[in-house]
């Protein structure tokens, strides 16, 4: 890692430049509630200001709602598949440190034990610049221990008096800020300083802290409790939405289209989610997770459990979407404490 | 950019040919297959439990578990019932025609080296006979590697029995016991009648020299485990295949997780020990 | 299905518009003519036949000549396909139950009311087994075509059975909730691509609800945003009054 | 020709919605002739009654899948006017764009899948797929584009989503403006090619003067806003339509019947183009002389040109009218009117594609609907389908009886009956009485 500082105003022009020279996605307002990252042509569409977008910057390229995996062709008794793969270079500005640590753990499943592809093509060819942010009413990531983010990015600006102070993780991210910013000299003790500062004041700020260890500490214990489980998911819709709009969620189904020449067709991904009650259905009608009280069970489980198991992290940045989604009230982060609450009582 | 890529993606299929059909049962057929391209079919190789991903064109892809002996390279087999879309589709196409084969996968496979020199206990309910037939077919081949070997084998009904040839020819060799029972018996059914676990009290082989595969439907597996606790089986001795639901067969889509297991990449084959702390396992 | 399937399109008491959709889908109806034979589409051909093997109906069932004929579809085809909220649920259509047939009648036509046949509306699924649901007021096309291509390939056609939020957020789209606004997307059911709220206003149910829908759950969240019983009510009956819902 | 038969035509086809026809001739003479509507009736009036006022558009626009946009437009003026909302300049600009889009879909579903195998003496646009595609696929690519376009201002192309009372809840993005223009400019070589085909089509020569009633205005081609006009010689506001046209429940029809100051009056293309003629672009008026249209023309089967002349019409008009908001600039803040509820009444009257169209709303005080009246295009026609069909079959009375069914059956799919805006469709089966 390299620190480096950029002065105030060279930012604009810096920011310009990126603009020229690349496909550049930022956040922008989307209307009167808000903003979701989209390709940028000027400097003024720019709003780093957001607080947060529906759906996660990354997950939405990387590894979008439906998406061509094959092409197949059938001509008499021949069949012929191709893949489909796309890899064009894009930038991603302005991405918050929780959905980066996201985007590191998308990047352990796609490319543990087999390598995805589609994801991964796309993954090498993404700049990620990440900027500092303020914490909302329903962020916790600070409790998940994903505030900060260390590696998954190029460039990380963080706004400091008159100058920005700019974490380097990557020579490609060096490349960049040499070749396009200019008046770029390296950090000094007060500006380290400074940094530290302002990052320990962003955590003083946030509201909620759930006890994720103690949820995993204590999981096994209620896991049988059906009246618990029944109360926290009583209003749940089974809509998915929480799986949907999490940076860290990638499961998915695999459906065919063909053309109505049977000649053509092709093979899609769609982003599913475990609350939805056909995720657990199998031919012949047996459903392995029947009801909601079980599904909101496994996702927990999953987000807070299995992953720290299997890559030793959370599969929850505490990002909070999840929260602010649910149409039921359905809160992750009291459902944490309420596990332990439970347990105690 | 979208590329069409020469490279493949763990997502495409290889071009394989039905070459053989066989309807054994009104719901289920064999199937043989054999990839188009002979270098793929030379180098196919796999293990005792592990499954592939076949396409029906147009219609989807689906798993199956391969069913034929390891040791046979001209072709692999497939046992399907015809439940839903792709098995349906399969049902009605014709030897010669094309399909999609990904695979083989599954990193949990029946252990035959572990259970060398010991006795095996194979428990099969319904189309979980089909995995089975592989193990059963490969240690067949090496008999003598093996102590003794018990099959036992529940079905709905007579007619859905599978693989009544074989099973015939078992049950004329001094070497295998088979039992075999049905729950709903016709006229003239004389065998043991009832669930498959009702016959496991009987087994008289000493726990800790033996080992135990267990394949069959979802709700079979409480039971059985049960059965073979109160004969003290060690867990680590007890080996279940566990299908989930799977789109994409290499640990991606996660639909077929099982606590902090995916059935398709750390299975499908599990021990009874691995599994005792999942939940959902059984 | 073997060879070409020969189709019937048959219209009820609807607005059109479902068959309309149909002969929307301008990219595939080249296509569509040559993967089967249409052989009575009142709307575009002249030509008609009583040999079928699908059936595609739209309309609600709302007299008595209705029901005959709708018996005889169900007595010629194998497949049936229901099309559009009215074959589905009755759709909009039902609004005149909850008034009343009589005085429905009445109202519109006075003095003259006995000259009109009319009986309470009702989904096709009453009189005919009905195979697929290609829900929707209207349908959307290509869930149509989808239908009828699975159905040449002899597979089941998928149709969700999820809510329509999940298609919302699959879209990124802003949950009119955060604009001020209600919806029943939460249990309606999906397969539309979100259209409503898509263009910035809430779900209807045009599609009829999920098969497990959290009717409470739903009513807590609209009376959270002020709405009365009454309101609730209407919201639920605007497609769905033929359904029994609540 | 035997002097004595009897026409029955059930499901007069390629029609939208259902009709039935039933002519029965005794030595030449007409015994009975009768145009019936055996669908059942919709009952939209006694639905619309206790619904909210933000429930009726989308009520209304189920009338009719066809003309969704009318309906809905027709709607949202009764309701606005009702509570006395204003609405932007920028929402009755889109409101006329998104118009002419469903006029130019619903006239080219018309002319070109419903009328012109008439034309090539088929039995449906299926056949010309391999006989004539060059037809087919202008007729496909005209169709799609007014299709897209009113996706993109309404959300979708039937029963639209965005348009509602107060105004718009979505607009479009200034690119998808600009791509619909660049739509309506490549359309000008297949109306270009559909002209040279048109000329070629011989057209019945049948003439009943009758009175033709439609809007009128003073600054445009009147579709979405204006006075009711007659050929008769009267102008009223729309407000006022009760004070000439009125309407009646007939025995063989669950269609009711109108009239204005005869007994039946004609509405729809035919009826805009003889009150309307001057304010026609001159592209659209010179597509019109050159297919042998002229103002004022009394021959019904004449209708399908006019709606062809109107697609043209339409093209040029929404040319301008994108021109003018892109001009403008499409602004957020003039989406949405402010809406107060109140108690009132209101008439929202437009041209449908198939003719004049009546919503007609009281409120309560709570916002919901008392009593509604709705006038619907094709109940207006019905009257004078019949006198039309009285005039005619006397002109071909001694031509083979298919070609007596084929003539009636022009007539009625020349009026481009909206059936399913009433109710059903036209049934003509044909018995030999001898
Ligand atoms: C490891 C494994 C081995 C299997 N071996 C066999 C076998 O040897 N013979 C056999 O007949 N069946 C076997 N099955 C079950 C078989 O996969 C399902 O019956 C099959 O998916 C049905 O597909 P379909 O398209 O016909 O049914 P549909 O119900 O139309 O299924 C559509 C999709 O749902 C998913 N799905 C549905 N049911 C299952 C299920 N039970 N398991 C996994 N995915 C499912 C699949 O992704 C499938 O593509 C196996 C399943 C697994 C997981
Ligand atoms: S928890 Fe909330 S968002 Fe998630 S499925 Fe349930 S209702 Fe939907
Ligand atoms: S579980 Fe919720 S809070 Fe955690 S990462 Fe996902 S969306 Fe964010
Ligand atoms: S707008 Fe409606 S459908 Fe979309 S997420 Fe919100 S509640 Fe669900």
């Amino acid at each position: 890692m390299l620190y480096k500082i950029l002065p105030r105003d060279s930012y604009q022009s810096f920011v310009e430049n990126l603009i020229r020279n690349f496909d550049f996605i930022g956040p922008k307002r989307k209307d009167k509630a808000t903003h979701e990252f989209t390709k940028i042509t000027s400097f003024g569409e720019l709003d780093l200001s957001y607080k947060k977008t529906t759906i996660p910057p990354a997950k939405q390229i990387l590894f979008p709602s439906t998406e061509e995996i094959v092409e197949y062709r059938r001509e008499d008794n021949s069949i012929e598949f191709r893949p489909v793969v796309e890899h064009s270079l894009k930038l991603l500005f302005g991405v918050h440190s929780c959905d980066i640590n996201a985007i590191n753990f998308l990047d352990k499943v796609f490319s543990t034990d087999f390598s995805d592809d589609n994801y991964l093509s796309k993954r090498r060819n993404m700049v990620i610049i990440g900027t500092d942010c303020e914490p909302r009413e329903t962020c916790f990531c600070l409790a998940m221990g994903k505030e900060y983010v260390t590696a998954g990015f190029d460039l990380f600006l963080s706004e400091l008096t008159n100058r920005y102070f700019v974490r380097v993780a990557t020579s490609q991210g060096n490349k960049l800020i040499e070749k396009y910013a200019s008046g770029i000299s390296s950090a000094g003790e007060k500006d380290f300083k400074e940094y530290n500062e302002k990052i320990g004041d962003f955590r003083k700020k946030f509201k909620l802290s759930p006890d994720a260890k103690s949820f995993y500490d204590n999981f096994d214990l209620i896991y049988n409790d059906e009246e618990f489980w029944k109360k926290v998911a009583k209003n749940c819709f089974s809509c998915g939405s929480c799986c949907l709009v999490c940076p860290t969620c990638f499961c998915f189904n695999v459906r065919d289209e063909i053309e109505l020449n049977l000649k053509e067709g092709k093979r899609i991904r769609e982003w599913d989610s475990c609350m939805i009650p056909e995720y657990g259905l199998v031919a012949g009608g047996h459903n392995f997770r029947p009801t909601k009280e079980n599904r909101l069970k496994q996702r927990y489980q999953c987000k807070l459990k299995t992953f720290v198991d299997k890559f030793n992290t959370y599969a929850c940045v505490g990002c909070g979407r999840c929260i602010e989604t649910c149409l039921a009230n359905i809160s992750i982060a009291s459902d944490i404490d309420s596990v332990r609450k439970e347990v105690t009582v | 950019m979208k590329e069409k890529e020469s490279k493949k993606t763990i997502y495409v299929p290889d071009i394989a040919k039905i070459t053989r059909i066989e309807e054994v049962t009104p719901t289920e057929k064999l199937f043989n297959i054999v990839f188009e391209e002979p270098k793929k079919q030379e180098e196919f190789s796999f293990k005792p439990g592990q499954f592939v991903e076949l396409t029906v064109f147009g219609v989807g892809e689906a798993p199956f578990s391969i069913t034929s002996n390891p040791n046979n390279k001209e072709y692999f087999q497939l046992c399907i019932r015809n439940i839903g879309n792709v098995s349906g589709a399969l049902h009605r196409m014709k030897e010669g025609s094309k399909v999609g084969i990904r695979g083989p996968f599954g990193n949990g496979y029946f252990p035959y080296e572990k259970m060398k020199n010991h006795n095996v206990l194979i428990i099969a309910g319904g189309l979980g006979l089909a995995p089975l037939m592989s193990l059963i077919r490969y240690i067949l081949d090496s008999r003598d590697d093996y102590k003794e070997i018990m099959i036992i084998y529940g079905a709905v009904n007579p007619a859905s029995i599978l693989y009544k040839e074989d099973i015939g020819e078992w049950c004329k060799r001094d070497d295998i016991r088979v039992c075999l029972t049905v729950d709903n018996p016709d006229d003239k059914w004389t065998g043991e009648i009832g669930v498959c676990t009702n016959l496991i009290p009987r087994v008289d082989f000493p726990p800790e020299d033996t080992k135990v595969v267990v394949c069959g439907p979802p709700v079979m597996y409480k039971y059985v485990v049960q059965e073979l606790e109160k004969k003290e089986f060690a867990p680590e001795d007890v080996y279940l295949s566990l299908e989930r639901r799977m789109e994409c067969g290499v640990g991606k889509c996660n639909h077929c997780h099982i606590g902090n297991k995916l059935s398709c990449v750390d299975g499908p084959v599990f021990s009874l020990w691995e599994i005792k702390n999942l939940k959902e396992a059984i | 299905m073997s060879g070409k399937p020969k189709v019937g399109i048959f219209g009820f008491t609807g607005c059109g518009g479902c068959q309309l959709e149909i002969l929307d889908a301008e990219d595939k109806l080249v296509d569509l003519a040559s993967a089967v034979d249409i052989v009575h589409f009142t709307e575009a051909i002249t030509e008609h036949s009583d040999d079928y093997e699908i059936a595609l109906v739209e309309g609600s069932i709302s007299t008595n000549h209705d029901v005959e004929r709708i018996k005889k579809i169900g007595s010629i085809a194998k497949i049936i396909v229901a099309i559009g909220a009215c074959a589905c649920t009755g759709g909009l259509n039902c609004l005149k139950n909850l008034y009343g047939v009589e005085k429905a009648k009445e109202l519109v036509y006075g003095d003259k009311k006995d000259w009109i046949d009319a009986i309470e509306t009702r989904p096709i699924d009453e009189y005919v087994k009905v195979d697929y649901y290609a829900r929707g007021c209207p349908p959307n096309r290509f869930e149509i075509l989808q239908i009828v291509k699975a159905l040449i390939l002899g597979k089941k056609p998928e149709i969700p059975n999820y809510p329509v939020c999940v298609e919302c957020k699959r879209l990124g789209n802003t949950c009119v909730y955060d604009l001020g606004m209600t919806c029943m997307g939460p249990i309606a059911r999906a397969g539309c691509e979100a259209r409503c709220p898509s263009n910035g206003s809430g779900c209807e149910a045009c599609r009829g609800v999920i098969d497990e829908p959290n009717v409470n759950a739903q009513k807590d969240l609209l009376a959270e945003r002020g709405l009365t019983v009454e309101d609730i009510m209407e919201q639920f009956n605007l497609y769905n009054a033929c359904k029994k819902l609540v | 020709m035997a002097n004595t038969f009897s026409i029955n035509v059930e499901s007069v086809s390629r029609v939208e919605g259902h009709g039935d026809l039933v002519l029965d001739v005794k030595n030449k003479k007409i015994e009975k002739l009768q145009f019936r509507i055996p669908e059942s009736p919709r009952f939209f009036e006694a639905m619309l009654v206790g619904r909210n006022w933000d429930e009726a558009s989308h009520i209304t626009s189920r009338i009719c899948g066809i003309c969704s946009v009318a309906h809905t437009s027709a709607s949202v003026k009764a309701t606005e006017k009702a509570l006395g909302i204003q609405v932007s300049e920028q929402t009755i600009k889109l409101r006329k764009l998104v118009y002419h889009h469903e006029n130019i879909q619903s006239n080219a579903l018309h002319v070109y899948f419903l009328a012109a195998p008439d034309f090539f003496g088929v039995g449906s646009v299926f056949p010309l797929i391999e006989t004539n595609p060059e037809i087919v696929n202008i007729a496909l690519r005209v169709k799609k584009m007014a299709n897209d376009m009113v996706r993109i201002i309404g959300g979708r192309a039937v029963h639209p989503i965005r348009i509602v009372v107060g105004g718009f809840t979505k607009l479009p993005t200034t690119k998808e403006m600009e791509d619909m223009r660049n739509m309506l400019i490549s359309a000008y070589p297949d109306l270009e090619k559909t002209l040279e085909v048109l000329k070629t089509v011989r057209i019945p020569e049948f003439e009943r003067e009758t009175e033709y009633i439609s809007l009128a205005n003073d600054y445009e081609y009147a579709l979405y806003e204006g006075n009711i006009k007659s050929t008769d010689g009267w102008e009223i506001n729309d407000q006022d339509y009760l004070s000439k046209i009125n309407e009646k429940v007939v025995q063989h029809s669950t269609g009711k019947h109108c009239w204005a100051s005869r007994d039946s009056y004609m509405v729809g293309a035919l009826s805009r183009f003889n009150n309307n003629y001057d304010k026609l672009s001159d592209n659209a008026k010179k597509y019109a002389s050159e297919l042998g249209l002229k103002a004022p023309s009394y021959n019904p089967f004449m209708n399908n040109i006019a709606q062809f002349v109107e697609i043209v019409h339409c093209v040029d008009d929404s040319i301008r009218l994108i021109d003018e908001l892109l001009e403008e600039g499409l602004d957020e803040d003039k989406k949405m009117a402010d809406i107060k509820i109140r108690e009132g009444r209101g008439v929202g009257v437009v041209e449908a594609p198939r003719g004049l169209l009546i919503h007609d709303y009281t409120y309560d005080n709570d916002g919901k609907i008392s009593k509604a009246n709705l006038i619907i295009p094709t109940n207006q026609n019905y009257a004078n389908i019949e006198r039309d069909m009285e005039a005619l079959v006397p002109t071909v009375i001694e031509k083979s009886e298919d070609e007596i069914r084929l003539a009636c059956e022009m007539l009625i799919r020349a009026y481009d009956p909206c059936i399913s805006c009433s109710t059903h469709f036209l049934n003509v089966k044909l018995t030999n009485k001898e």
